[in-house]
């Protein structure tokens, strides 16, 4: 285990970024909705980062918690996202952002 | 702090139980009931909800709970009957959808719906980040769920954006599908955006707790980075450009009671949460967080109400419209916090959010209403709204004023409040909000939105054009149902009576906020 | 009766006759009761008028009658008022106009006999309305009231011109009469502003204690004038005259000959102590009298329409009193208003009475018939006489002290023109009566006959007033203040006798036998100019031109730049919003994918405005 | 020292499997990337000593999201499915968009100062007292949230009454 | 009308509600017609002149009851609606108020009747014609500028509806530089001249907002009573935009140049009783806003920009006079020539003089009246010869002398004949431009009379005059029954208010006298 100092702390901090950025390239590029999660997930694991970090940098309980309660939101949330593809799927035989593209306008 | 401590003052949360306990309770009675038309389980709700709303009243649930993560004041009061009356007249007037969507299962709508309120209700007195995030969350994913609620039909050919992605006629479309789809998709990132302004938040401040944050907060990159993902991922919520892109077609493809719920409460919900951490922790940075405001104000107006313009299906138009109204809600929260910044008290202005959120309420549920009352009398009995495309256009409303008398006018009441015109409670709205940006020293900005307001007559009265001159031709009649009927006359009525005599409600507002 | 009782009877019985008749539809239609109150209205007003002005002539001064109602309020006081004013100067103007109105009213009993009982109820409808409005006009204690009297007679005009409303031309002589008049009349609005800006009132004479400049005086009286050359029709604002002869005969004799026409003169006269104030206008005035005098004189020598004749001649004899009053003798013109205002209508009505009998206007249709008609005829030729002014006539009278007051004043040429005038008007006044009486009958006038007593009645009083009425000069004189007592002078000499000259000539020129010569073409080759003048051509044409070239392209340039233009940049706006609105919705893609770009790049625009 | 090239390393390894995760042409590896990436990330918690989210992390990630995912793509599985592309167009609009928020991000996180830094060992008692307590709320409000969450997902991906 | 009554009695009469009276009356009938049957056109019919009656009777009352002597806003009562925000209907009147109430009660009376030939939705067209004359009642009686705005927009928007069903669409030829706007927006139909109309309109009310909004701020943010807005003395900054902002705002409804684009078309695409009721009255209420508000409670402003005020209300005059002369549609004719006038109005209120002002309220007074009897002429033309085409007629006369007779009574109040009340108004209003800073506005507005009676005469003589008119018009006739009333009862008006303006002129003078000096300031004494 390591101390989180202001250096560790810098480096965590920027590995969220770069995950989180990554999350974000994720979600812009990919077409498959799968694929898209994905890259939320990348971005929901960059949040947790930083909660961890600042968590261990600052000491107290309540980082911890937060990442405790945030991994169990994007659980929640991807276990929805899931089942709306399942139902896109059950539609149009597609899983493909551009298969929910009729509204529009 | 033991666990015991931590409950002390828990009474204040009488209304959260109420709805938690009901949605629990609907689950349970859902299970335990035979299978069948569980229509009476609307009623349930509806019943909860009213207690709901009048323990709001009856109840003094001011004060503060679990060592400060959730505050009861004015202002959480006020939202909770926003929310509540929102949630009672969505299920009243979404009755008959539910039931005709799936006579069986009509239960879980009304469970979503609950859990759902009950996230904006906590939202509502939440001084946490973590209850924060967690009751937001709890308000959206039953959202997905139920803009998704409905059935596949099968649809006439239609255009895709791209040649390649037209479907032929008689494809499979699931409307509701692509709508909770669409929803989701935006949602879940811009929440993420906002889950990783908090944990910056947190970060900088070294504590969930709102008092706390207030006080070790500095300013700086961070937190105008943390403040502007927290304002872009809540900017979702509220539907304000450029986060708005999923409203107009959640709107079209769900279904028209849930969309009137939507359109709505998570609305408010999103002040709600805007206002909690802008006028709590973040009221003395209001310089790192008023030109986001600001900038979401700008291109909401003009987004809004330029998009609307050409919009033949009249959600849609809603749609856009709400994007447009949502300007005037960040209106009053920029005039609240200009007041906050100078002279560091709560202001005229986020009263004059209330009223808005109230009086946009009442209005853009009773539109959404009209079109579902006109729309279902053309619907057979196994249809649903999903499997016609074309029932929400403004075509539908044509001559409405012959086909029934009561909800065109209704119709206009309506439309006239949002387009913000005297003697309907929209237009008080719009006055005050104004008159409190004015204050606030926004005075080009009050031209430039009376002015766009006044635009946006555009196509509010397409919708009146549609009802009132065009011809019915060989339409039939139409009747709303029972309970559509009576949510939309409840509401019309509270239109015209509170527009008639705004001052108690606005006075009401005042003393929400602390002014009295 | 008092006198202030009489005179509110000479107005108001008018008045009431008037807005019964307008009011009230079914006696309006009956052309009989209608044409009994008007006569009777008109009849009581003569009768107080009479008895008014008996009290002020003839050596006598009764008090002037005042009385005046407040009218317009203007910042807690009175800026206006209205009611009745007889002096010396309104009380022959009263007569002059109750008389003559109601010998015209009578002769249109007959003169107009045949028309549908409807609208001869119209018209003594439009007759009531008229009297009331002249007589206001006469009668006004202020300039503020003669004006709005001024505008009333010209509505009457304008009604009694398009009686006949079924034929274009009436209603385009009706149009053109209206507008041209009205143009001058902002002369005189305008003149009002003035003098109220300046004086603080709109009273004729400069209030006590107060000054007015030359300068404004001037523009006061210049602005006036403006209006006295439409209403009086003076050069180049006469061109409606004429054409108002498309209205019925006896009209022409009362409005457009007798009295309306005079209602110019009489604002001069009854501003004298404005107009006195300003040389220069006055001066112009001279100029412009004799001028028109001159010229409407030459264009009448050459009319075959014996209206048209009278109509140019009146303009002439209106050129004469305004150069008068142009000297700075106020009597002189005046008199000849009054002498002018007996025999003009006079010969008005014999020529109704003619072109009643052969059913035209023209003087070809005429001719032989004094067979016929011998009081028409006779009185026709009172009415010459005086009017060319043959020695104690009335005509002789006024003309003559026109001219002496032309020679005291210094302004020979305008004289000269005056003179020549003189001779002009003798020679076509004996032109008209040789073609239409005497020579070969036409085919209409072998049909012929002599008109009803309800029409000779009035001509023959009028007649009688043609002849003698020029022995009141001295009264006249002594009313405005002046000795004027007739003196045999060279230029009434040289006067009398270019008229007669031109009496003469005219008898040589269109003596019975050479009838065969006349017709449009008599007038010799190197007089094509003058033929030319005869359709009043120029004037007329320059002013269609103003009309059509600038008021109508105008018009058509304005309504085009509104709708294509304003509005259309108005409707452009619109158009630019809906359009643009329509390719601004293509960003709305409804691929979620791009959804969440906006999302992000939402995300990446806000934090860049908050991080920087 | 040791310690810290370690973390950088697992950092390094966190990140290009990320990448992976999103470039990756098979949705089942993409799946698979990301187990990594948040393995990983489960580790680098251990390392700073939070090992209480560290289990948390591999259960519920690692355990619940990728079965999920896995679910997912088994559930949909077609050709197209798994063989994902990602546009060209996309990828370049996307990549400048990834650098522009990792510019921004970083820049402002790099120009934080922070000072100390603490070592205190949080045990997991702590943290279930402080759920408990202070967060009892939210907690409460959690597990009716994943109630919701559940019930959402069978409404949803449920077929429709007959 | 001072005198008519005892004092007593007079008193007696001002103790009664007539203000409330004479806006409920109009509401409450309109309530009324929601219980009625669609298919009892008598009874609705009935309600709607029972409505309009029982306002003008209330404000010929008012009239009555108008203490002369003792001037000023009288009749007056508070209720409030916003108390947190100031906001109350105070309600009252003062001369200028008597003076347009009297007008509004006899167009309103007119148009009811002159409504009688609604065909289809006759229930609903005499609801929106009493709401909206609802509101014009309630602007004219309110002394809180926010209630002022209410009733305003209250009586703006109904129009949208009115023009929209029962309106009729103009042919308009696309052509000129902006062509292709023509297809997209249909230019010339009904439903795109009521849109232009209320989004214009609306628009401008934008500004009033603002301005409204600037002025209760500053006064203090208590209240928007006018009695407390005249007393505060705004700065000049403000007085500096926001009397340009309110002379557009309520501008466009008064159709001040080039605002007034809206005013052709929707006047000619509405129904007879809705162009009564909109260029007799409620073009009124704009330059009564711009005069009430933007002028008595910003005299700086107004002062400062009198220059622009007069300027455009001049070239409104010769403007509005020239179209109107090159139109050859009756309603267009009516509907430009409306612009002209209206612009004597502004110019009258432009003048900063006593005479100017008392002209400009005379104006809208007389304007008013004679609009609304041509309106009702035009419209009982069409309803019988379904046309307005000028070129097409002709002789009238012949079959309709009594319309040709009103018609003709009409046009020469609208060129300023004296004796009508038309003149009493152009009179005073030139009068106080020649009196002002800006001479040569007179004889702007001298011009435009006379070119109004080129105009006007010659739409006269074209469509009564001349031989008898063509076969095809033999449905043509006089009127019969209640479309009597509106031509007699505005007929009468315009000849008696022009023969004796007193009438009405005392309550004008009133006012002006009272509130010139604050606006003219040290500028009237030297005028007067």
């Amino acid at each position: 285990m390591i101390a989180v100092n202001a250096e560790v702390l810098q480096l965590l901090l920027l590995l969220s970024a770069a995950l989180f950025s990554l999350g974000v390239y994720g979600v812009l590029t990919r077409k498959n909705i799968i694929g898209l999660l994905i890259g939320l997930e990348l971005m929901a694991n960059a949040v947790n980062i930083n909660l961890v970090a600042f968590a261990r940098h600052q000491g107290g309980t309540a980082g911890q918690v937060f990442t405790l309660f945030t991994i169990a939101l994007t659980v929640a949330e991807v276990a929805v996202g899931l089942a709306l593809v399942i139902l896109l799927h059950r539609s149009r035989r597609s899983t493909e952002t551009d298969a929910a593209a009729q509204l529009h306008g | 702090m033991s666990a015991f401590d931590a409950l002390n003052g828990v009474e204040i949360l009488a209304v959260d139980g109420i709805v938690a306990v009901g949605a629990l309770g609907l689950l349970l009675a859902d299970v335990a009931m035979p299978a069948g038309n569980k229509r009476i389980l609307g009623y349930c709700t509806l019943l909860l909800l009213a207690l709901g709303f009048t323990a709001t009243f009856t109840l003094d649930l001011t004060g503060t709970a679990l060592g400060g993560a959730y505050v009861g004041d004015g202002f959480a009061i006020w939202c909770k009957r926003i929310f509540l009356a929102a949630g009672f007249f969505g299920v009243l007037g979404g009755m008959d959808e539910t039931a005709r969507i799936g006579p069986r299962r009509q239960g879980e709508y009304y469970q979503l719906l609950m859990m759902s309120l009950l996230g904006m209700t906590l939202l509502a007195g939440a001084r946490d980040l973590i209850l924060l995030m967690v009751s937001f969350e709890l308000m959206s994913l039953p959202l997905y769920a139920m803009a998704a609620w409905g059935g596949i039909g099968t649809y006439p050919k239609r255009k895709g954006p791209l040649p390649s992605m037209e479907l032929p006629a008689k494809t499979k479309w699931h409307r509701p599908a692509e709508a909770g789809l669409k929803l989701y998709l935006v949602g879940a990132v811009s929440s993420v955006v906002a889950l990783y302004g908090i944990s910056l938040l947190f970060g900088i401040g070294g504590s969930t707790r709102f008092d706390v944050l207030a006080r070790t907060m500095n300013a700086g990159p961070v937190m105008s980075l943390a403040v502007a993902m927290i304002v872009g991922g809540f900017a979702f919520k509220i539907g304000a450009a450029p986060f708005h892109m999923w409203v107009p077609d959640t709107y079209q493809g769900a279904s028209t009671p849930f969309v009137a719920f939507l359109s709505v409460a998570p609305k408010a919900a999103g002040f709600a949460a805007l206002v909690q951490l802008l006028l709590g922790p973040l009221a003395g940075h209001t310089d790192t967080w008023m030109p986001l405001v600001l900038a979401l104000i700008i291109v909401s107006l003009l987004v809004g109400n330029l998009m609307a313009v050409p919009q033949q299906n009249v959600k849609r138009m809603l749609g856009f419209s709400g994007v447009a109204q949502m300007g005037f809600g960040l209106m009053a929260l920029l005039a609240a916090g200009t007041v906050a910044h100078t002279s560091g008290q709560k202001s005229e202005g986020l009263a004059t959010l209330l009223f808005f959120l109230a009086a946009y309420m009442v209005a853009n549920m009773g539109v959404f209403f009209v079109i579902e009352a006109v729309a279902a009398s053309g619907r057979t009995e196994d249809e649903t709204a999903d499997e016609k495309d074309s029932d929400d256009t403004l075509a539908v409303f044509r001559g409405l004023h012959a086909r029934s008398p009561g909800l065109a006018l209704a119709g206009l009441l309506f439309v006239l409040s949002l387009g913000g015109i005297p003697f309907a409670i929209g237009f008080w709205a719009k006055v005050w909000v104004l008159l409190g940006l004015w204050t606030a020293g926004y005075g080009w900005l009050v031209v430039l939105a009376a002015a766009l307001s006044a635009a946006g007559l555009f196509y509010y009265l397409q919708i009146a054009r549609s009802m009132y001159m065009t011809p019915e031709g060989d339409l039939p009649k139409v009747t709303a149902r029972m309970e559509l009927g009576l949510a939309i006359l409840l509401l019309a009525l509270l239109t015209m009576a509170v527009g008639l005599f705004p001052g108690p409600v606005m006075e009401a507002a005042r003393v929400a906020v602390g002014l009295g | 009766m008092s006198h202030q009782t009489l005179a509110l009877f000479v107005l108001l019985s008018p008045l009431v006759a008037a807005v019964v008749l307008f009011i009230v539809a079914p006696l309006r239609v009956r052309g009989p009761v209608s044409a009994g109150i008007t006569i009777a209205s008109t009849a009581i007003s003569l009768g107080a008028s009479v008895m008014l002005a008996m009290a002020r002539m003839f050596g006598q001064s009764a008090p002037n009658v005042d009385i005046q109602a407040a009218w317009l309020p203007g910042g807690g006081k009175v800026l206006s008022t209205v009611g009745v004013y007889v002096d010396p100067v309104a009380a022959p103007m009263m007569v002059v106009v109750a008389l003559v109105a109601l010998c015209v009213q009578v002769y249109s009993l007959g003169y107009l006999g045949h028309e549908p009982s409807r609208d001869r109820g119209r018209y003594f409808a439009y007759h009531a309305l008229f009297a009331f409005s002249m007589l206001g006009l006469v009668m006004a204690p202020n300039l503020l009231q003669l004006f709005l009297c001024w505008e009333l007679v010209g509505l009457a005009s304008y009604l009694l011109i398009g009686y006949y409303w079924t034929k274009p031309s009436a209603g385009q002589a009706a149009l053109k009469a209206f507008w041209v008049t009205k143009f001058a009349d902002m002369g005189l609005m305008l003149g009002l502003m003035v003098l109220f800006v300046k004086t603080g009132g709109f009273d004729w004479t400069v209030p006590p204690g107060q000054v007015l400049m030359t300068a404004d005086a001037e523009v006061i009286a210049g602005l006036l004038f403006l209006a006295v050359v439409g209403k009086s029709a003076q050069f180049p604002m006469h061109i409606w005259l004429p054409d108002a002869m498309e209205g019925p005969t006896p009209v022409s004799a009362l409005l457009h000959a007798a009295t309306m026409v005079a209602a110019g003169v009489y604002l001069i006269v009854r501003a004298y102590p404005i107009f006195s104030l300003a040389p220069t206008v006055l001066t112009f005035m001279v100029y412009l009298g004799a001028f028109t005098a001159l010229f409407a004189a030459i264009v009448a020598v050459f009319q075959d329409d014996i209206k048209k004749v009278l109509a140019f001649s009146t303009c002439s004899q209106l050129g004469y009193m305004v150069a008068a009053l142009g000297t700075g003798s106020m009597v002189s013109g005046y008199f000849h208003l009054t002498t002018h205002a007996f025999f003009k209508a006079l010969l008005f009505l014999t020529a109704g009475s003619l072109i009643h009998a052969v059913h035209s206007n023209s003087l070809h249709d005429m001719g032989g018939l004094w067979k016929k008609m011998k009081p028409t005829g006779v009185l026709l030729i009172i009415g010459s006489l005086a009017l060319a002014g043959f020695p104690m006539t009335s005509g002789f009278f006024s003309k003559d002290l026109i001219l002496e007051e032309l020679l005291h004043a210094g302004h020979i040429v305008p004289l000269i023109a005056a003179i020549a005038a003189a001779g002009l008007t003798a020679f076509y006044m004996t032109r008209v009566v040789m073609l239409s009486l005497f020579g070969a009958p036409s085919e209409a006038a072998e049909h012929a006959h002599e008109s009803p007593a309800v029409m000779l009645a009035p001509m023959a009083l009028l007649g009688a007033l043609a002849l003698v009425g020029g022995l009141l000069h001295g009264d006249f004189a002594k009313m405005a203040g002046a000795e004027a007592a007739f003196h045999i002078t060279p230029v009434g000499i040289i006067a009398t006798a270019t008229g007669l000259t031109g009496i003469a000539a005219g008898l040589w020129r269109f003596s019975p036998g050479k009838r065969a010569a006349v017709g449009s073409q008599w007038v010799s080759a190197p007089m094509r100019f003058v033929t030319w003048l005869t359709g009043n051509a120029p004037v007329d044409r320059a002013f269609a031109l103003f009309y059509r070239r600038v008021m109508l392209t105008a018009a058509a340039g304005v309504a085009w730049f509104d709708r294509y233009i304003i509005d259309a940049l108005i409707n452009l706006s619109g158009w630019a919003v809906l359009k643009g609105a329509e390719r601004f919705r293509r960003l709305q893609t409804g691929r979620p994918a791009d959804y969440i770009y906006a999302v992000i790049a939402g995300l990446i625009a806000l934090t860049a405005m908050g991080v920087m | 020292m040791i310690a810290m090239i370690a973390l950088s390393l697992i950092a390094l390894c966190v990140v290009s499997a990320g990448l992976f995760a999103v470039r990756s042409t098979n949705l089942v590896h993409s799946v698979l990337w990301l187990a990594v990436s948040l393995a990983g990330t489960s580790a680098l918690y251990l390392m700073v000593g939070a090992s209480f989210l560290s289990a948390i992390q591999i259960i519920l990630y690692t355990g619940g999201v990728i079965t999920l995912m896995l679910f997912g793509v088994m559930l949909t599985d077609r050709n197209e499915t798994t063989k994902i592309g990602n546009p060209s167009e996309r990828k370049r609009l996307g990549a400048v968009s990834a650098l522009a928020v990792f510019a921004l991000i970083a820049s402002a996180v790099s120009s934080m100062s922070f000072t100390g830094g603490g070592s205190t060992i949080v045990h997991t008692k702590a943290i279930g007292q402080a759920l408990l307590t202070e967060h009892l709320l939210a907690f409460e409000a959690l597990s009716i949230l994943l109630l919701a969450a559940m019930l959402a997902a069978i409404v949803v991906a449920r077929r429709r009454d007959p | 009308m001072t005198g008519l009554l005892s004092p007593a009695n007079a008193a007696a009469l001002a103790e009664l509600p007539l203000l409330h009276i004479v806006v409920a009356a109009p509401f409450v009938a309109a309530m009324l017609l929601l219980f009625i049957n669609d298919t009892k056109p008598l009874a609705v019919r009935l309600i709607g002149v029972a409505g309009s009656t029982v306002s003008l009777i209330a404000s010929v009352a008012i009239a009555l009851a108008y203490d002369m002597t003792a001037g000023g806003i009288q009749m007056t009562s508070s209720l409030p609606l916003v108390p947190s925000l100031g906001i109350s209907l105070e309600l009252g009147v003062d001369g200028w108020g008597v003076s347009l109430l009297l007008l509004t009660g006899l167009i309103m009376f007119a148009g009811a009747f002159a409504s009688w030939t609604v065909k289809t939705r006759g229930r609903e067209f005499y609801l929106m014609l009493l709401v909206l004359v609802t509101g014009v009642f309630g602007v004219f009686v309110s002394l809180d500028l926010f209630v002022f705005f209410l009733f305003y927009e209250i009586a703006v928007l109904p129009m949208y509806l009115l023009i929209g069903i029962w309106g009729s669409s103009n042919k308009v030829a696309d052509a000129g530089p902006f062509k292709f706007i023509w297809k997209l927006l249909d230019v010339g139909g009904k439903e795109y001249a009521a849109m232009k109309l209320t989004l214009m309109l609306l628009i401008g009310s934008a500004l009033i907002v603002a301005a409204m909004i600037a002025m209760y701020i500053e006064a203090g943010s208590t209240s928007f009573d006018l009695r407390h807005l005249e007393k505060t003395h705004f700065s000049l900054g403000l007085q500096m935009w926001a009397f340009p902002a309110l002379w557009i705002g309520f501008g466009t409804l008064a159709g001040i140049w080039p605002f007034h684009t809206w005013s052709p078309d929707g006047h000619a695409s509405a129904p007879t009783a809705v162009s009564m009721l909109h260029a007799g009255v409620l073009m009124k209420l704009g330059a009564f806003g711009v005069m009430r508000i933007g002028m008595v409670l910003l005299p700086e402003g107004a002062r400062e920009w009198a220059w622009l005020v007069g300027g455009v209300a001049a070239i409104n005059i010769l403007y509005g006079a020239f179209a109107a002369m090159a139109q050859k549609d009756l309603k267009y004719i009516i509907a430009y020539s409306s612009v002209s006038h209206m612009g004597v109005v502004m110019l009258g209120a432009a003048t900063l003089t006593v005479n100017g002002w008392n002209g400009a309220v005379y104006q809208m007074f007389a304007h008013g009246l004679m609009t609304g009897l041509f309106f009702a002429l035009v419209g009982l033309i069409y309803e019988q010869a379904h046309s307005r085409w000028i070129p097409d007629f002709g002789g009238f006369a012949k079959k309709q002398p009594f319309i040709a007779a009103f018609f003709t009574l009409g046009c020469l109040s609208s060129l300023g004949l004296p004796g009508l009340a038309g003149f009493v108004a152009e009179w005073l209003v030139f009068l106080g431009a020649w009196q002002s800073a800006f001479s040569w506005w007179a004889i702007v507005g001298l011009l435009g009379a006379w070119i109004t009676a080129i105009y006007v005469l010659r739409a006269t003589r074209r469509i009564f005059w001349g031989p008898a008119p063509d076969p095809k018009w033999t449905d043509i006739r006089d009127p019969i029954g209640t479309e009597w009333v509106a031509l007699w009862l505005l007929g009468l008006a315009l000849v008696v208010f022009g023969a004796v303006p007193g009438l009405v002129m005392d309550f004008i003078d009133l006012t002006t006298a009272e509130t010139l000096p604050r606006v003219a300031g040290q500028a009237l004494e030297v005028l007067r």
